[in-house]
């Protein structure tokens, strides 16, 4: 099974499971989305379950915090993650708030599922990777499969999360990661990253598409004398400090992958966690290869993202500071 | 520029019609109008609190009694209600009792977002009063998407939602609306149109003279009515609501409403709602001088009750920051929790 | 459901009526033509070239010329044009030259855009032609800003802006039409109704019916144009235009417009734009067969030049990412394309 | 002169100099907006040059974008930074990405305003700081004074600057904090922080009304005997790299103050840039005081505040690591 397919089956499963289900977004319903991913949907569920929309974002995850509040619990989609912005006021000022402003009283529980990241030549707006904008609002969680098999088990365990989570699909990835899918029920935890890659030497977080770029660095570090541990995050925020901690304090280096601009990304984050609770541990510069602080570009998107070419020489310079 | 004048039920001298108002009861027309004395001394009060700077801050609705209170009284049970910030009566009339407000406004343990907003809009989950931000415009779309599911369900639920005119001019009031009308959402979108939204007056918030004109846009009913008539209000917004029922989809009704003044209100003019209402309870002999002398004392004491309680009771503790961010504390914040506790320690508070 | 029945000069045949199109010369008449042909040869070719994968995305207008060229034919030089991602004919028409916009489509070095973007729409400075993201409506109220500004400066001015009727639902459409209400401003608000937003139908876009009706929540003047029909198009925008003049203000014109799918470009029909302007030429004795055939050679010749022109152009360098992402490098830009070169050079590219 | 007036002084200065600069945005007209900071502008330059708008922040900034590309200098107004989300989409998607994306042919220079910070007792959406959401979308400058005569020198650099500013302004410090201005034009460039308090042991960040909690903590610590260089950062981005790393060379430690949530905020972009080039100096783990990762609490704001009482003990403990 690839990624669109595995996704598709968890919509479907857990639509068959939980009436309460909704799903909606831009072209969503008889044609199943951009990339497919909910294809067959609109067929079994019919048209109340599976929404075609008007073209407002805002509109879309407005309207699907009442049908939460409701007792609905919705899944909209946004079609590029490029395009959440008009969307950025629902989420950052309501969505994220609401639990807390009512003092627990009224919660509106949803996943909302967005493609992320380049490397399909979309250019400036359909490539990018927001994540940083959205973990630096308190109350929602983040989630980023890197392979069938998680994104599936996410969902399912996003799905059920009694918070809002912002479910990042690398659509890179979207038919190329391939992988053993079990046909049933089975979640993957919210909240904890896996080691993907043991090894000694330094430790490498990357998440997505970008995953497959930091395992093939590693393959190739480990010829040059630096074993890599590979750490796939797969819940952005909260992310699972432990895991990360626990491999820094054994390899003393930490290197962190990710498509979206460097300043102020993720990564900014990770190290600084890292420099906070590893700091005696830490025997070199913790280092990013990031996304560069510039749009997306489109003739040149394979300079602008952190591929394995560029991730080899950082490993290699962390490895023998 | 109306497309057509507003629906009124009122008379030269600005009363409202006995004769119109007898589909109402002679009940149902008290309590109207007890609800707008209530509303307008409970601002009178908060707003000399703000003055003392006890409180910092309060959307009153001082003239604008009449359209909020009659378009709340318009509504079944098991309706939703979202407000804008000055739509305080309409929560109170669907039962949230005086205290709760008061808590709220002082943001103590018991208010029931445990001090977490700033004063207005409050909440009520029991009377489906929704929490709603002071984000102008932001409630509508969820308003719709509590509508749309009701729709969805097949339950005759419908929603209120008001707002001022300020509002109209938000992406979410088309987006909103928008959605109403394509999905046929049970929806009465109440728009406030007191002229001005702070300093800014309606004519330059748009250049399409009437709010109500803007239904066409979405396929809505678009209707206008006199915001300082409450018999009116109640009646425009039940036949909003019986479209509701009916699948007709959703209804935007413009009331128009001449705020008062802060100095006004010890001179009722003639155009003040209250006013107005009192004079129609006159005319059907629900009015008396005994009736007013005992109902103003009444309030009074219930308003000042609830008052000095919430201003007697605590804000919250200092951990009660960290809940509610998530269903479950996760360790980012049970850290910054710790923390927090530790330097509170060492600062000797 | 539209509110009035859409301007148009056509006849029973869908050809256009040539006493209406007499108030074109015969050269106005013909350049029309011979643009709508420029824009459906060179739509063709870049969908093959699509289908190759050598072009990785087009917004083509197949069918929608006449709403297209027919709108930009109104403006004068100093004119501003917005367009959305299928107006590339607009551009055209005002002179961007076909190989610049081929090194748009290949994002060559040529490219104005640097390569920057991938394909549509292109932008042409020279023209006024404004620089347009694909994000659905955000142009809006750019043109609307331009045309304010222009009302500032009492210039006479105009702005077309284009885009679809899926765009009517976004919060731009509202921001921008309601603040040219407000303002004004000389804005011509063009939506190319062609009944579909990717698979979702008009229906289910708004409950409004008809687009133009839009305009009254703006206070904009609505009007509702036959969009196959390039000179009732151009009649419709050119009244448009001269209110704008006339400091009448803004209007908002709904073009209805029938695509065409890709199959069926090659078995032309009674309502395609083109074959109705060729009848309406025809009947006006400035179309033959001769014509016909230098014409269709010329075309081919010239599009086919840029497109070879552009394909065999190279691609930007590494180091022009950082250009323009401030007017000066600040450090941290320099360091990261140091880096970058240092990188490309370690993997030896 | 305090600061509300320090930045009205340099709007009508500058409107007096350059007759394309508007302002524009809810109720800065005649009333001179909220605070008061456009006060008087309408009375002298009249309703085409200070301009009431409709309540659509996505309209102003769009508009202004349209305005700007006409050649006028728009300053828009954004009332209160929280009212800042609705024009996400047009502040990152278009003002950011315009002259990249137009390959510098065409710009929209403008000055966005905004009142940011707590302190006021505004609770959750009249009191948060989102400098970082901008911050990670390449293209925007972000400037923050701390005091009356930087306030008007950055203002008149920043409606100079050929590039896009958001001008936040630190609302609780708006009448407190009081100082000299010049009465002439004089600019404080862009991109320059300021030592404004030199100190051996630690240095710290911080900016606009948290500067003046550094500074308290700063006082008692040395008493502590924790010598603190404290420097204004002024202009958040791009950052003085420099200033901070000779700094961070000479103390050895480093810690960020901000008001904003922790998590993704700047603090960790800055505690990542001081790693990655001054590790080799670092001897103590680099430090963050900052907002909760909650929303902004009304009843409870000065327990949310990064206040000298939780800054010290975080001084201390850097000190002494
Ligand atoms: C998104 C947003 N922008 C601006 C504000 C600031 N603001 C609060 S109330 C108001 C005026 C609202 O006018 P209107 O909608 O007519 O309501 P009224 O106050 O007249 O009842 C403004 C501009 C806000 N709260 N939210
Ligand atoms: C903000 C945003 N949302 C979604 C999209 C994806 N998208 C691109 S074109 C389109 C449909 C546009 O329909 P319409 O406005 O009618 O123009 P048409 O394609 O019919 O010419 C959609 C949904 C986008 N580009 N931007
Ligand atoms: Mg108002
Ligand atoms: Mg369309």
């Amino acid at each position: 099974m690839n990624m669109v397919e595995a996704i598709n089956d968890a919509l479907r499963q857990e639509m068959r499971r939980d009436g309460r289900v909704v799903v909606l977004g831009e072209d969503v319903g008889k044609v199943g989305g951009v990339f497919r991913v909910t294809q067959g949907l609109w067929d079994e569920f019919g048209d109340e379950r599976v929404i075609d929309t008007p073209l407002s974002e805002s509109g879309i995850i407005g309207t699907a915090i009442g049908m939460a509040l409701y007792g609905l619990v919705p899944v909209p989609e946004i079609q590029f993650a490029d395009f959440i912005y008009p969307a950025y006021d629902q989420i950052v000022s309501e969505l994220a708030k609401l639990r807390w402003r009512s003092g627990g009283e009224y919660t509106a529980k949803m996943v909302v599922r967005a493609p992320v990241g380049g490397g399909i030549r979309g250019g400036l707006y359909h490539s990018q990777s927001p994540e940083a904008s959205f973990i630096h609002v308190a109350g929602l969680k983040v989630v980023c499969p890197s392979n069938p098999y998680d994104a599936k088990g996410l969902l399912l365990a996003a799905i059920r999360d009694p918070d809002p989570v912002l479910f990042f699909e690398p659509k890179r990835i979207y038919r190329a990661a391939r992988g053993e899918v079990p046909e049933g029920d089975y979640t993957v935890p919210v909240g904890k990253a896996a080691v993907v890659r043991a090894g000694k030497d330094v430790t490498v977080l990357a998440w997505g598409a970008m995953l497959y770029e930091a395992l093939a660095a590693a393959d190739q570090a480990v010829k040059q004398g630096a074993d890599c541990e590979v750490i796939d995050l797969r819940t952005l925020w909260p992310v699972d400090i432990e895991t990360i901690v626990e491999s820094v304090e054994k390899t003393g280096r930490v290197l962190v992958v990710h498509e979206a601009p460097r300043t102020c990304g993720l990564g900014a984050e990770l190290i600084t966690l890292v420099s906070e609770r590893a700091f005696v541990h830490l025997q070199a510069p913790p280092a990013r290869v990031c996304g560069l602080d510039t749009p997306f570009p489109y003739a040149l998107e394979m300079e602008y993202l952190p591929l394995a070419h560029r991730i080899l020489p950082a490993i290699i310079e962390t490895a023998t500071f | 520029m109306q497309s057509t004048p507003p629906a009124t039920a009122s008379r030269d001298d600005g009363s409202v019609d006995p004769a119109q108002g007898r589909e109402v009861s002679g009940e149902l027309a008290l309590a109207l109008y007890e609800q707008m004395v209530v509303a307008r001394l409970l601002d009178e009060r908060v707003i000399a609190l703000q003055r003392t700077g006890r409180v910092v801050q309060h959307s009153s609705a001082l003239g604008e009694e009449a359209a909020i209170v009659g378009a709340a009284a318009a509504l079944g049970d098991e309706d939703w209600v979202f407000t804008g910030a000055r739509e305080v009566a309409a929560a109170l009339w669907r039962g949230m009792p005086l205290v709760a407000y008061a808590h709220h406004v002082y943001g103590t343990t018991l208010d029931a977002a445990c001090g977490r907003n700033a004063p207005d809009p409050p909440f009520w989950k029991a009377a489906r009063v929704a929490s709603v931000s002071p984000l102008v415009g932001t409630q509508i779309p969820h308003a719709v998407g509590v509508a749309w599911a009701a729709r969805l369900r097949k339950r005759d639920v419908a929603v209120l939602v008001y707002f001022g005119d300020g509002a109209t001019s938000s992406g979410d009031f088309h987006a909103g609306l928008n959605f109403a009308g394509v999905t046929r959402a049970p929806v009465i979108a109440l728009c406030r149109n007191n002229g001005w939204a702070a300093s800014t007056p309606a004519s330059r918030q748009t250049g399409s003279g009437g709010f109500a004109a803007k239904a066409v846009a979405y396929g809505l009913r678009g209707v206008t009515v006199d915001g300082g008539d409450v018999l009116s209000v109640l009646r425009v917004v039940r036949e909003a609501r019986g479209r509701a029922a009916a699948g007709e989809g959703g209804t935007l009704v413009e009331a128009v409403t001449e705020p008062l003044r802060e100095g006004e209100v010890s001179a009722p003019s003639e155009r003040d709602p209250l006013e107005r209402m009192r004079r129609h309870l006159e005319a059907r002999g629900l009015w008396g001088a005994e009736y007013a002398g005992r109902l103003s004392a009444e309030v009074a004491a219930d308003v000042d009750a609830a008052l000095a309680e919430a201003a007697a009771a605590e804000v919250p503790g200092r951990d009660t920051l960290f809940d509610d961010v998530y269903a479950e504390l996760p360790w980012h914040l049970r850290e910054q929790r710790e923390r927090l506790r530790a330097a509170a320690a060492g600062a000797g508070t």
